[in-house]
């Protein structure tokens, strides 16, 4: 097995960015209400890997620590957010997102 | 004694009193108007006590009664107030034209007439403030004081389109004195830089220092000024809110912006634009002086065309405005003094034709021209009253209109900086006038009898109240006409200091002697001798160098010329 | 170099924007093709940056695994797929934790995220999304087939990336090498003190230095050495080497990231604990709000009041 | 002759000059009284009249009195001047309320209050029962005491005072029947015109000023005075040939206010008004002024070579431009407006020849002549309840014998026939004017003196010859009223002594003045050559001091012809024409009618007045407004609407940019966010880490 100390720590960051790009797209470009959130999930994972890469390469945990912290509010966030979804859904009974669209200037 | 407080009172009495006619019982009109009357009676009492104590043959031109206190240490801001003969006199007109105003507006105001009052006294207060101001700062909160008064009385109690015009006249105002507030913060910076470092906004200091400033910056000081300034005035190319402001205000609220609002362009010309850069000033004096001519002519022809009476006396103040700032720029003593005896005829004779509109106003409802014909026949005293007026305000020579306009044209025409051809031309606006005023009195008064419908029988002439709300001014007119002299005599001094500085770099220019006596820094008129009716004087050496002295008019025969 | 990425990074990019959903008939395989050949030229690009020294087959086949499954959880038209794909993200990302020797941060991650959360998400959608007979992509309803403004979003991303890739690798200064894993006595100095008598007597007893029934009474670190406690009492303790690389190596990841957690960011737990009492709170409230019904069409939908 | 002043006062008794400031005083108070006190109780009104003419029979006798306080007259040199107070200084410009005596002054003075108080008493009559009777008189004083300082006055802005006063009392007199739309419109005009040779006057004073520094006459023109040429030398080129151009400005004020040629349109609408005011201010007073200005300033106009000149030919070409309107006009007083014109275009042109005093002399006689003529023309007015028209009168001699006989002396003076006042002062003139360089203008003159003649008996005899029948006109005090009034008038009768009295007195003194006051040594020439208005040696190409008269015998220029000669040349013609105007008028009218028939186009001009109103009209008047509307619409359109339009709407436009983006779309805002990370991302890495 190569070592493992080839690995640089910027291959862990490109990952990180493309996971994170990636989520963004999604966020922006899908219409879907429950895809949109999850797309922001798929952001936290990206920045998770970040931190973790991070703390690993910098011999510190701090990061890691964190990511607990970023799974408490992703847990939150997903709780919350899908609550409101479900009660979206039943008012409208769509998940469109362009649907909640009457706060405009 | 009690003469050092005799300024502030001005300026706050009629402040205090207009907050506290608030608290007056509402429903009580005739309280209320009378409360109103006492103050401003009051205020020109006082103010004539300020012109008893003021010494008007001071030949330095210094300010008197001047009254000092801290306001604002850090930045050099204090409540500085004096008072000096140019000063002296708006005041008078403003204290004069108050109560006559008051008086006038009785029949009028009919809702609300608490706050009414209540912004005019306000008003008086700014304006007064205005001219008494000696520091910069000061200066300027009441110049857009007089702003806020004059939006409400224009806005609720004016007729068809008052809030356009209101909202009209406020931005154009403002946003032409924000830039001379440009320029002023200027000079103080430009004070503060210099070595001694102090900020201050004391006048005097400001327009010592400013003298030294680079003639570049001295353009961009007078541009900024001339911006605020050239609004209030109101000069050719700005002046299109004066006749919507005029058409849509209250007759006392117009009385006022004509009488003594438009001065405040002018008199902040002469105290800060020419004082402050004089470079510049000498530099642009004839295009600055070509435009006030074009705006003679231009809007002289337009008042010929007007059908609102209103509208035709609000033009004719811009015509008027214009030989005011013509005179003013002429630089030499005939066209300075005859601009400031503009200022005060004009706000005598216009505030008294904007009161006589204001009667027919109120007995007709309406401005028209074309409905209203030979009221002379209805209304003999109004007739009478109004020609009177109409005649000053064209410069019938014997009423106070000609001063004014002879020697601005005087001024003009024997100006170092300007020219024959300035007068000629404006000149040319004695006839226009003559023409768009007797167009408007034949139309008016003159001709066929022809009332609108509405109002055909029941119309009376004057009644007592108006009359003794015009008969002060047709006096006032006649007296001004005939006897300016002692106000001429006393502005002497002062106009010999504030254009001082324009007329050494004149002389420099071109190296003749300038007409005030070469170098001193405050250049003394030599006084005249006014004892009795034969004022022996020599006179400076002012003209070519070879010209005789001439003692004149003794009273018996052989007239002896010194050769 | 760093020019490559963009050019791989374009190439993925158009791919995706050909593979996002769409009303109009789009090349799908070719923005498939594409994606893997931006993918591939990314790889490729690192293999050659990293030099000398190839890393380990399993980042890559991590990586690929993750943006390829992420690919697909943004351009798949059924919400539920996306939920699954987006599982094999989180598997994937919990692979590469593992690589860095994180293991409790991979299993945390698989536990909570991909357990907890994620079912969650495929719970909703299966509350929320129209049942659907047939596969048939017609009957799909607009907001999945259609993706909104996807230029715009696509270009967007692909400027975040350059941008940070940019930084990433454009900069200067050495490259980051791992910090050298942790081995013997420095690690452990670096917790000093707080290596229970317990833990220590299980680590030496599974290094095999002491009995049975052996405690390890007294640490005494700056020597190295504790003071062990025969099984029978009575006899006379006796210390005992703490080995170098037994004493770093079993203080594992888990510990390490307790330790860090409860004794530097302790405030944050309190916190943490806080937010998820209100998120529950929050969602039970949401719950409970009595829906009245506007678009609902088909009849039998009551109220739902819990 | 018998020279008044001489005998009796040998030195100047300055308290009777002194008395010259009541001179003014009198009329203002009467003025005032008529003006505020009368105005106010009605019962009073009746008094207004007998109020006014004890003011101006008070100046007159002042006036008098101020004469003879001159002293004698050959002994006096320069004038007198009695200060009032001062009215406008500053810097060094200083203009005096203060009154300049001397001979010139006395003259006008008794022209003015004299001829003003006999008209003020034949008014008392004519306009009695008018509503405005209080209005009138006050007007009246008014326009007195403007004359008087006009007159009186010590420098140019005193005069100018008078000038614009004398203009503004024009203004309201003509227009007294302001009722009527014509009235107006003549008082409006009137005043305009006059306004336009005030902006010529007041631009030729301030050039006095720029040039001497002073303004007052004894400064100007006293002995030492500025005015004169070598202190011009010593003044700097730009002064010099501002100098010239003086003369020219104060020109243009003359001719506003006396009517000449191309600022007369306003006399003969000023006809509107009622008639006593047209021989008062139209015939007498006013309209000389023009006159007296230049004869006064006369040092200043000989500086420039060309003004004096200009003045004689304007003056030569209005009278014969004048008379050939007359003849041809049918309002009577229309003809005694266009004969005024005429006879002051001589005045003109003998002021412009050097011949001060024989323009002075004219002036004076004409003042009386003149207002005769109107006067008896108003009388035949009041009789036909305002018939002017010629085609509807003749042969009123037989029910007005008086009147006819007052008019025809007013006729035969103005008609210039053998020793009247006329022949005196008009041969004096012409005989000036044929032996200066200017001899064709004195032919000019002698030919326009026929032409007179032929109008004025054309007029007479057409008035009072012939059979007499008439058309009553239905004006009741200036106003028309419906149905002809029967009643009132019945008929053309002889007026009440009031009205004829003062028309007696001036028929005597157009008769006698010629004789008595004129002459080589008369009073006149006294007068005139011993003031300001004396004419200096250069212009009459004769040396020695004054005493113009005197440079007759002596030597003669080619083409001289003498005195006696002029006057039998004029007289002589004057007779003839009276003759054929009677022929044509009185015996043969149908032949006159077939004669202006032939000349049809000729005679047409001449009755439009050359069609000069409607050249102004069209040429000024509708250009000016036409300016004024475009000036109106671009202040509205463009400064109003283009300029503040563009302010006002740009704050809009930027606002209106801004709304789509926030279209309440989360993914929409998303993306700006992202957007603007990215940005910000991008300044960041390329500007700091490259």
């Amino acid at each position: 097995m190569e070592t493992i100390d080839a690995i640089t720590l910027n291959h862990y960051l490109l990952t990180g960015a493309a996971l994170f790009t990636l989520g963004m797209i999604g966020f922006v470009a899908r219409r879907n209400l429950i895809v949109i959130f999850l797309c922001t999930e798929m952001m936290f994972q990206g920045i998770v890997l970040t931190l973790v890469a991070f703390s690993r390469y910098h011999g510190n945990f701090d990061g890691q620590a964190f990511v607990i912290f970023v799974l408490t509010i992703a847990a939150a966030e997903a709780a919350l957010a899908l609550g409101l979804v479900v009660y979206l859904y039943r008012r409208k009974n769509t998940l469109d997102a362009e649907a909640w669209s009457d706060m405009k200037g | 004694m009690n003469e050092i407080f005799l300024l502030p009172m001005l300026v706050l009495i009629p402040l205090v009193c207009g907050l506290a006619m608030a608290w007056l019982p509402p429903r009580r009109d005739e309280l209320v108007r009378y409360t109103a009357f006492g103050v401003t009676l009051g205020v020109f009492v006082l103010s004539l006590a300020a012109a008893m104590s003021f010494d008007w043959s001071d030949p330095h031109g210094k300010m008197q009664m001047i009254y000092r206190a801290p306001w604002i240490d850090s930045l050099g801001i204090g409540f500085h107030l004096g008072v000096d003969a140019i000063s002296l006199s708006l005041v008078l007109l403003t204290t004069f034209l108050m109560p006559i105003t008051v008086l006038g507006s009785f029949g009028d105001v009919k809702q609300r007439s608490k706050e009414f009052y209540l912004w005019l006294l306000v008003l008086q207060a700014a304006m007064t403030g205005v001219f008494l101001a000696q520091d910069l700062i000061l200066f300027y909160i009441c110049f857009e004081l007089t702003l806020v008064p004059l939006y409400f009385l224009i806005g609720i109690w004016g007729s068809s389109q008052r809030l356009w015009a209101a909202k009209k006249f406020f931005i154009y105002t403002l946003s032409g004195s924000l830039f001379t507030f440009a320029g002023v913060l200027y000079v103080a910076w430009y004070h503060a830089s210099r070595d001694d470092g102090a900020w201050t906004f004391d006048i005097a200091a400001l327009t010592a220092t400013a003298l030294q400033m680079p003639s570049g910056m001295q353009a961009f000081v007078l541009a900024a000024l001339m911006a605020g300034f050239a609004i209030k005035v109101p000069l050719f190319p700005v002046h299109t809110w004066l006749p919507l402001a005029h058409t849509e205000a209250p007759t006392s609220g117009s009385v006022l912006l004509a009488g003594v609002l438009l001065k405040l362009g002018t008199y902040g010309l002469l105290r800060f634009a020419i004082p402050m850069a004089p470079e510049a000033v000498v530099q642009y004096a004839p295009c600055i002086a070509g435009v006030a001519t074009l705006g003679i002519l231009y809007a002289a022809l337009v008042c010929w065309v007007q059908d609102d009476i209103k509208k035709l006396v609000a033009y004719s103040s811009v015509s008027h405005l214009g030989f005011c700032v013509l005179g003013m720029f002429a630089l030499n003593p005939q066209g300075v003094g005859g601009s400031v005896m503009y200022m005060i005829n004009h706000g005598i004779s216009t505030g008294a034709l904007f009161l006589c509109v204001g009667m027919i106003y109120r007995r007709y409802h309406t401005r028209e021209m074309d409905r209203l014909s030979g009221l002379g026949k209805r209304l003999p005293i109004w007739s009478t009253f109004m020609v009177i007026f109409c005649l000053a305000s064209v410069g019938l020579p014997g009423l106070n209109g000609f001063v004014g306009e002879f020697l601005t044209l005087l001024g003009a025409y024997t100006s170092d900086v300007l020219g024959v051809g300035f007068a000629a031309v404006a000149a040319l606006g004695l006839i226009l006038a003559a023409i768009y005023i007797l167009y408007m009195v034949g139309r008016v008064i003159f001709g066929p009898l022809r009332e609108p419908a509405a109002y055909a029988g029941q119309v009376k002439d004057l009644d007592a109240r108006e009359i003794a709300v015009l008969t002060p001014l047709a006096i006032a007119c006649l007296v001004l006409g005939l006897f300016p002299t002692p106000l001429l005599r006393s502005m002497e001094p002062e106009i010999a200091n504030l254009t001082g500085a324009a007329n050494r770099i004149v002389a420099e220019q071109s190296n003749r002697p300038s007409p005030f006596g070469a170098g001193d820094p405050a250049p003394q008129v030599l006084r005249h001798s006014r004892a009795g009716g034969n004022p022996g004087r020599e006179s400076v050496d002012l003209r070519s160098t070879a010209k005789p002295c001439v003692s004149v008019h003794s009273t018996r025969i052989d007239v002896e010329v010194a050769p | 170099m760093v020019y490559a990425i963009y050019l791989a990074m374009l190439i993925g990019a158009a791919g995706l924007y050909l593979m996002l959903p769409s009303p109009r008939r789009r090349p799908v395989v070719l923005g498939v093709l594409l994606g893997l050949g931006g993918l591939a030229g990314l790889m490729i690009y690192l293999l050659d940056w990293a030099g000398e020294h190839r890393p380990t087959i399993y980042y890559y086949a991590f990586t690929v695994i993750a943006i390829a499954s992420a690919v697909r959880v943004i351009t798949h038209k059924r919400p539920v797929y996306s939920a699954l794909y987006f599982i094999l993200v989180v598997l994937a990302v919990a692979g590469q934790f593992l690589l860095l020797e994180a293991e409790f941060m991979a299993f945390a991650m698989v536990i909570i995220y991909a357990g907890a959360i994620l079912v969650t998400y495929v719970f909703v959608i299966m509350l929320a999304t129209l049942p659907r007979s047939s596969h048939d992509e017609e009957e799909a309803p607009l907001y999945d087939r259609a993706a909104r403004q996807p230029l715009g979003a696509v270009l967007m991303g692909f400027a975040l990336l350059a941008v940070v890739l940019h930084v990433i690798f454009a900069a200067p200064g050495e490259i980051e090498r791992p910090y050298p894993a942790e081995q013997g006595l420095a690690v452990v100095q670096s917790v000093p003190g707080r290596l229970s008598e317990k833990k220590l007597t299980t680590l030496l007893r599974s290094a095999g230095l002491i009995e049975k029934g052996e405690k390890v009474v007294a640490v005494d670190l700056k020597a190295g050495s504790a003071t062990v406690q025969p099984v029978e009492d009575g006899q006379p303790t006796r210390t005992v080497t703490i080995p170098e690389q037994l004493a770093g190596a079993q203080v594992g990841n888990m510990d390490r990231v307790g330790l860090n957690l409860f004794e530097s960011h302790t405030l944050g737990i309190e916190l943490a604990g806080v937010i998820l009492l209100l998120a529950m709170v929050g969602a039970i409230v949401i719950a409970r709000i009595v829906v009245k019904d506007e678009g609902a069409e088909e009849e039998g939908t009551k109220a739902i009041s819990a | 002759m018998f020279t008044l002043a001489e005998t009796i006062m040998p030195q100047i008794d300055q308290s009777l000059v002194d008395l010259a400031r009541w001179i003014p005083a009198l009329p203002a108070l009467a003025l005032l009284i008529n003006g505020v006190v009368f105005a106010a109780l009605k019962p009073l009104r009746k008094l207004s009249a007998a109020v006014t003419i004890a003011a101006l029979a008070g100046s007159f006798v002042l006036s008098v009195l101020v004469m003879l306080g001159l002293g004698d007259i050959s002994q006096l040199h320069g004038g007198i001047t009695v200060h009032c107070f001062e009215w406008i200084s500053i810097g060094d410009f200083t203009a005096n309320f203060a009154f300049f005596i001397d001979p010139l002054t006395c003259v006008m003075l008794l022209v003015v209050t004299g001829v003003g108080t006999l008209i003020a008493i034949y008014a008392s009559g004519y306009m009695a029962g008018d509503p405005g009777y209080y209005r009138f008189f006050a007007y009246i004083a008014l326009f007195i005491v403007a004359m008087t300082l006009l007159v009186l006055g010590d420098n140019l802005l005193l005069l100018f005072l008078g000038w614009e006063g004398v203009g503004l009392s024009s203004y309201l007199l003509i227009g007294y029947y302001y009722r009527k739309l014509s009235a107006r419109d003549a008082a409006k005009k009137a005043f305009i015109v006059n306004r336009v040779g005030d902006f010529g006057f007041a631009l030729g004073l301030m050039g006095v000023f720029l040039v001497f520094g002073i303004i007052g006459y004894e400064g100007l023109m006293g002995h030492h005075g500025l005015a004169d040429a070598e202190h011009i030398a010593t003044l700097p080129a730009w002064k010099q040939n501002l100098v010239l151009w003086i003369p020219f400005l104060l020109m243009l004020g003359a001719f506003g206010k006396s009517a000449q040629l191309p600022l007369h349109v306003w006399l003969p609408d000023a006809m509107e008004g009622p008639t006593p005011v047209s021989a008062l201010i139209h015939a007498a007073t006013m309209v000389t002024a023009g006159v007296y200005m230049i004869a006064r300033l006369l040092p200043i106009f000989q500086l420039s070579e060309y003004a004096l000149p200009t003045v004689a030919i304007v003056g030569g070409v209005t009278a014969i431009f004048a008379a050939t309107i007359a003849l041809c006009q049918f309002d009577i007083k229309r003809i005694w407006a266009y004969s005024t014109v005429s006879q002051l275009g001589y005045m003109f042109l003998g002021v412009g020849v050097a011949a001060t005093y024989g323009a002075v002399f004219h002036l004076f006689t004409h003042a009386f002549f003149k207002a005769l003529l109107f006067l008896t023309a108003g009388s035949v007015m009041h009789a036909l309840a305002g018939q002017l028209d010629l085609r509807r009168m003749s042969g009123l001699g037989k029910k007005m014998p008086i009147t006819a006989g007052l008019m025809l002396i007013g006729c035969l003076a103005l008609a210039g026939f053998p020793f009247t006042a006329g022949y005196f002062s008009k041969d004096e003139i012409l005989y000036q004017a044929i032996n200066s360089e200017f001899g064709w203008l004195g032919w000019i003159g002698v030919l326009t003196a026929l032409l007179t003649a032929f109008y004025t008996f054309r007029l007479w005899f057409r008035v009072f010859m012939g059979e007499t029948k008439y058309e009553m006109s239905n004006e009741h005090h200036g106003y028309a009223v419906d149905h002809p009034l029967d009643d009132h008038a019945h008929g053309p009768h002889e007026m009440s002594w009031l009205m004829n009295g003062p028309l007696v007195v001036l028929a005597v003194g157009a008769l006698v003045f010629g004789v008595w006051l004129g002459g080589k040594e008369g009073w006149m020439m006294q007068m005139v050559e011993h003031s300001s208005a004396a004419v200096t040696s250069h212009a009459s190409h004769d040396a020695g001091h004054g005493a113009a008269a005197s440079h007759g015998d002596d030597h003669h220029g080619p083409g001289y012809v003498s005195h006696g000669m002029v006057g039998a040349i004029s007289g002589g013609g004057a007779v003839v024409m009276i003759v054929l105007a009677g022929f044509f008028f009185w015996k043969r009218r149908d032949l006159a009618e077939s004669i202006a028939a032939k000349l049809g186009p000729i005679t047409k001009i001449f009755e439009n007045k050359y069609y000069v109103d409607e050249a102004y009209r069209f040429a000024i008047v509708l250009p000016l407004r036409a300016l004024g509307w475009f000036f109106y619409l671009f202040d509205r359109v463009i400064i109003d609407g283009v300029v503040l339009g563009s302010i006002s709407w740009a704050p809009r436009i930027a606002g209106a940019l801004q709304k789509p983006g926030q279209n309440g779309l989360l993914q929409g805002y998303a993306l700006l966010m992202a957007l603007g990370i990215i940005a910000v991302l991008a300044v960041v890495v390329y500007a700091v880490v490259l």
